[in-house]
């Protein structure tokens, strides 16, 4: 696996005229979106990406929105997309289903592609106290296929040696993950920190009520990708016109989405080999169709 | 100025009356109500029912529509919005929320129309009225049923894999549905219809497409509209969860409230919903009404 | 065919005075044409009044205006002396149907149960396990009195044209009504039963003092077991006569002039 | 032998016959014609149909339901198996997936067992036939438009909130839906039934409650028992909607199978789920043939 | 009321000898009760036959048999020479039904023109736009023979009972038959209008040569206008007479059994 998206000098000057490569022979590309938050702020802030990035590659780009990355996986599969943005696990499937490349992240204000977390939490006055302890008691993970609520927690109960202890089961989502434990209906929950920060922000959430026992390793966020229509000359044209996106997009962007973007652009370059730990994660669950 | 009526009213002429209910009646019914209760009993276990826990559990239900106000033992205060009062931001809910209710509407009305020339035809197959010949009779059935049987979101993904995501997939998954149920449903209620017709023509020699054009058709016209305005009802509901696979409409942004906990936001486009769905309702009503003889 | 002498009738037992249906300038319209134009009728107890007229003449809407299923445009309705209220059905008219309208799905001595649901509670009406056994045994007389006991226990829309329409005679009966409406109720009877359907409304004259209006299309018939007769024309009525003093020639003149507007 | 009648069949005697169409029929129906037409009309360009993009991508349903083995211009190699064959491993997914079809009929049958009483109550509330009484009419129906509205995931997420995670609010969620669509459903088929019983025994001073009971009810049965079992039908596909909300049963299997990509695993539970169906509709069929008279 | 003189009989101009109908042995059951058992009759070409019997002897369900709506437990039914085969119609036969059947939905034209389905090929009868323009004078020439020309337009299920009734004659006129069943088609129509229908019987087998037989309740009338007519009783036919040989003993006989029976 893993494509050979990540070798193009991000630094090279681009203009669309210039380019020999075509990058959009009938002037419109079309790119996914599976917007694992809020729409009312990610689509916004998506369509200022794909305008800026538009403009750069002298195309059109049109935006398409799912909520769930098979449906974008299956028409990147048949050409209909040329560009997807995945959740993390998705994007392993888009890789191996699809042969989708990762191009570029969001990054934070360090310049680093920014990360996200996966948490266990429970009430304050719980017994548990260690991922350990959740043995014989109730957990509400999210929804299948979902990273940070499904596989990434799942990974940690197997490492813990308790997966088959705890009686997991599965919310249906993030929210109602949360709010099965701020009902008192299970022991633990997975709440990730972004479901965490809008809950928190919405006043679902009261933070000195509950504690979290396990924190995952940061987790990347979400990818964008070139489909395997496009070829490597190609999606290092399209990755350079991302990393050179002028920076009042980027600033518009980052007001969209609640971020400070660094300084001198509001993406980082990515490989796929950057997502490696969760492809080990996805073999790991028996997820990937490789080990059936 | 009344006159009496010459007979006491509360001494009528009386004759022994027949049992009530046969005993072949009651062996029957007693069996088959043994059975349903048989089964009941194991579902009632196996969906674990419980109306303790809903009747200790309810104040969920509360938090969940008007919000949680509430101190902990430790004197920690916590305040929670609810569904209600609902998000009545104009700009930002209402006005968008008419626009996506108009799309999700406009999925629901193509799924519909797409789907009446095949779900007539089927409906024709599938009922004994129309259609006398068996083996014909079992296989429209049979198709239905496996259609019908399929969910709409996998029709979804087979759509998307062609043509990528949108309305239309969700268009075309909709009225493949939407052939299966309705020409159940439509084939049932010509099942219904009244014999009289349908044998007279029969009698004078009409075919079996005839009997239906010129004697089911018409009798039933008014239960195959009505049905037809549930079924754009029901498909304008179920592109609030095609939205969810990228057919955009109304339902992918009252899951995207979900998930950010704007229970509020969530519960104005449900009334959004409400509203179109009274709407349609209040159609197909006034529409019954006027095509109803007499 | 054999003519069946009527009973000899009680008429004199009976204080015939009081009319107990009154209809006074009744008018009905189906948009432009008007089907009732100041029709005027009475029946007083005990009494057999038959009421003929050509087909579409407006004899069925007559008798629904009274029990409320059509709503006049103008009239007014006394049953009793008490005038009926637009649309509210009354209790004590019982009317037997042109077309019959028994259920077909339920069983003979149901259908004829259900004519007694007006005097009945909920208790006793809940479901047709909840109707008491006297009434049972009040429709299984009732059903005796037009011959068709043995049949109780059938479903109704298994039972011929003819019997079903004396069921649906039957179902009147049990609703213990003063004033019984009967549009056409021997229409689809054989000679023997209709006569004596006939001597039935008749008897529930003499004996029990009902007001009987029938819709007969057989004016022999309507003569032979009627005290007064009739005549439905062009909205109002053409004549209202002893039974004995209605005439050929009256009979030819009701049917006449509309068979001739139609043509 | 046989005597050719008198009648020149060819000849028959003729008269004038009126106009086929009345002028005012005409310009109305070409007003409501015109109308449906533009509704549709805008309907298609709102959800961007095009028949081209079907039949140029359709190899992506195939590729769907067959698999997949590609190279694609960026040289990455995909092969990816289709929806079919099905996967037939025994112990992993058919033992187990008869098991989730049979929880998942268990909680649509409660769900439609529980929401028997009140859908009747909403029935005979909110059908012209058994409820004169205008006020409550409307309000029947305004509930059950409120409730019908309302999505089954919203109801879900509710009664989650009250009892936690399993079938159970899956249940109370399906039957509350299922009042409001049931209810809708039964009072349009009594609406449409034979009117003549009906009258007949609101004339002899039956109340509404007794006409209903008396004349509606026996004469709409078996198209109130098609509808059952058509919402049976339904709500056992819909609790494949509500597993994916924990409430378990087989859609949560698919959708499970469907997020991992295993798409021949997902059609075997289809499949079951077809199975099912069709023995549903068998019984419909059955139980609907022995209710008719004659 | 006064009797209308028939109009004369043109029977020596056809040859009546062919039988157009034929029932031999025909027998069925309903569970355990025997409704026919080896009922025979004939029809032949110009000829009216009325069938009498009391209510629940079996007409309808005879006639029934013969248009393939019952299915016989046994015997031959022959409509022209050709053997009928079990349950398959005949285009040949016309039925006017005791229930009337007409689509109240319909305009009356469009029901009467519904008739010819059988020999419309499907470019002609997708839709009642597709009725070709002969057709519907013809239903309109129908239509004026039961004096409801007038009507034409109006939607069936307004007419009064009568008008409706002689609707489905005009339905079974316009099927062009050679044999025509009419199951008490003058039962809800007024005496005028019942003798014009029975006249119009008379005319089609005297004039057209069919074959009319027809269920009637009301002697006096089958024996002014039938050539022929069948009692049927306990299964079979009681008598086989032609009409100037029926006597009133006759006559009462066949009711009076049956009454007695279900007494
Ligand atoms: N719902 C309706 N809409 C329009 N016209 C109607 C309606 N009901 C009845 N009519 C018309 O009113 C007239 C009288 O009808 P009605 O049924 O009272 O006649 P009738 O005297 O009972 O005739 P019959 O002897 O045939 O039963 C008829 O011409 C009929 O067409
Ligand atoms: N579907 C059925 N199931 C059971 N019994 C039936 C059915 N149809 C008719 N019968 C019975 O068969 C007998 C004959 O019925 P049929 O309708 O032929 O009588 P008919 O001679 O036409 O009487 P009428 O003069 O009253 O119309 C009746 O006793 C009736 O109850
Ligand atoms: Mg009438
Ligand atoms: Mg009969």
């Amino acid at each position: 696996d893993g494509g050979d998206g990540g070798d193009t000098d991000a630094k090279s000057d681009t203009s669309p005229a210039s380019s020999a490569v075509e990058v959009c022979p009938d002037g419109t590309l079309t790119m996914g979106v599976e917007p694992y938050e809020d729409p009312a702020k990610l689509i916004p802030a998506y369509q200022a990406l794909v305008d800026g990035l538009g403009k750069e590659l002298g195309c059109t780009i049109e935006l398409e929105v799912s909520d769930t990355y098979v449906a974008e996986i299956l028409a990147m599969q048949n050409g209909e997309l040329d560009l997807g943005q995945f959740g993390p696990l998705g994007f392993v499937f888009a890789n191996q289903q699809a042969g989708a490349t990762a191009l570029a992240a969001f990054a934070d204000e360090t310049g680093e592609a920014a990360s996200y977390t996966g948490g266990i939490w429970v009430p304050k006055d719980s017994a548990i106290k260690t991922i350990e302890d959740l043995a014989g008691h109730t957990l509400a993970l999210s929804e299948s296929g979902s990273t940070s609520g499904d596989a990434v927690p799942r990974k940690a109960l197997i490492d813990a040696g308790i997966d088959k202890d705890v009686d997991a089961q599965y919310a249906g989502g993030h929210t109602e993950a949360l709010q099965a434990l701020v009902n008192g209906q299970v022991d633990a929950a997975e709440i990730n920190s972004q479901t965490l920060a809008s809950a928190i922000a919405e006043g679902a959430f009261d933070e000195s009520q509950f504690v979290q026992v396990w924190k995952s390793d940061p987790i990347l966020n979400d990818p964008i990708t070139a489909g395997p229509n496009m070829t490597p000359e190609v999606a290092a044209k399209v990755q350079e016109a991302l990393l050179a996106l002028p920076s009042d997009t980027v600033a518009e962007i980052g007001g969209y989405l609640d971020f400070t973007p660094p300084a001198d652009g509001a993406m980082v370059k990515v490989s796929n080999d950057d997502y490696q730990p969760l492809f080990d994660l996805a073999d790991t669950l028996g997820l990937t169709t490789d080990d059936l | 100025m009344t006159l009496a009526p010459l007979r006491e009213p509360s001494t009528p002429e009386r004759r022994t009356a027949p049992r009530r209910v046969s005993q072949r009646t009651l062996a029957i019914g007693g069996t088959v109500a043994a059975g349903l209760l048989a089964v009941h009993w194991y579902a009632w276990t196996q969906t674990e029912f419980s109306l303790t826990a809903l009747a200790e559990g309810w104040q969920g239900i509360w938090h969940f529509l008007f919000g949680r106000d509430q101190t902990y033992p430790n004197g920690h205060h916590v305040t929670t919005e609810g569904a209600f009062p609902i998000d009545t931001s104009w700009g930002e809910t209402i006005r968008p929320g008419i626009g996506y209710c108009l799309l999700t509407v406009c999925i629901g009305l193509m799924g519909t129309t797409l789907s009446i020339p095949a779900s007539l035809v089927f409906a024709v197959l599938g009922s004994r009225t129309t259609n006398r010949f068996p083996p014909l009779f079992w296989l429209a059935r049979a198709v239905m049923s496996v259609l019908r049987a399929v969910p709409e979101t996998v029709y979804a993904l087979m759509f998307i894999a062609a043509v990528g995501f949108g309305a239309f997939p969700g268009v075309i998954a909709l009225a493949i549905h939407n052939v299966a149920v309705m020409g159940k449903l439509w084939s049932e209620a010509m099942d219904e219809a009244d014999q009289g017709p349908v044998e007279a023509l029969r009698s004078a020699g009409a075919s079996s497409y005839q009997t239906a054009v010129h004697a089911v058709l018409p009798t039933v016209m008014p239960s195959l509209l009505g049905l037809l305005l549930y079924r754009f009802d029901t498909n304008v509901r179920s592109s609030v969860i095609l939205g969810t696979v990228g057919a955009g409409g109304i339902g992918f942004y009252i899951k995207q409230s979900v998930s950010g906990f704007r229970f509020d936001t969530m519960m104005t486009y449900v009334c959004q919903v409400v509203v179109l769905v009274i709407l349609i309702d209040l159609l197909s009503v006034w529409l019954r009404k006027r095509l109803a003889l007499t | 065919m054999p003519r069946l002498t009527t009973s000899a009738r009680q008429l004199d037992t009976i204080d015939r005075g009081a009319p107990m249906l009154q209809i006074d300038g009744l008018t009905k319209r189906y948009g432009a044409t008007s089907v009732l134009d100041g029709f005027a009728m009475s029946v007083a107890a005990g009494e057999v009044v038959s009421l003929l007229g050509a087909n579409g003449s407006g004899k069925s809407t007559s008798l629904r205006c009274v029990v409320g299923l059509s709503r006049p445009d103008g009239g007014t309705i006394t049953v009793d002396g008490v005038p009926a209220v637009d649309g509210r059905p009354i209790p004590d008219v019982a009317m037997v149907f042109q077309r019959i309208h028994l259920v077909p799905r339920r069983s003979v001595i149901d259908n004829v149960c259900a004519g007694a649901l007006g005097r009945l509670d909920l208790a006793r009406s809940w479901s047709t396990l909840g109707f008491p056994a006297e009434l049972r045994e009040e429709a299984m007389a009732c059903l005796h009195r037009v011959g068709l006991a043995d049949r109780a226990t059938e479903k109704a829309g298994r039972l011929s044209g003819g019997q079903q329409q004396r069921v649906a005679v039957a179902r009147a009966l049990c609703q213990r009504a003063k004033v019984l409406l009967a549009d056409e109720p021997v229409s689809a009877l054989d000679p023997a039963a209709a006569e004596q359907v006939m001597r039935l409304l008749r008897s529930l004259a003499d004996e029990d003092g009902i007001a009987v209006a029938a819709v007969l299309h057989q004016p022999d018939l309507a003569r032979r077991h009627s005290d007064r007769m009739i005549g439905l024309m062009h909205g109002r009525s053409a004549f209202d006569l002893p039974a004995g003093a209605v005439d050929d020639a009256t009979i030819e003149a009701l049917y006449r002039p509309d068979a001739e507007a139609e043509r």
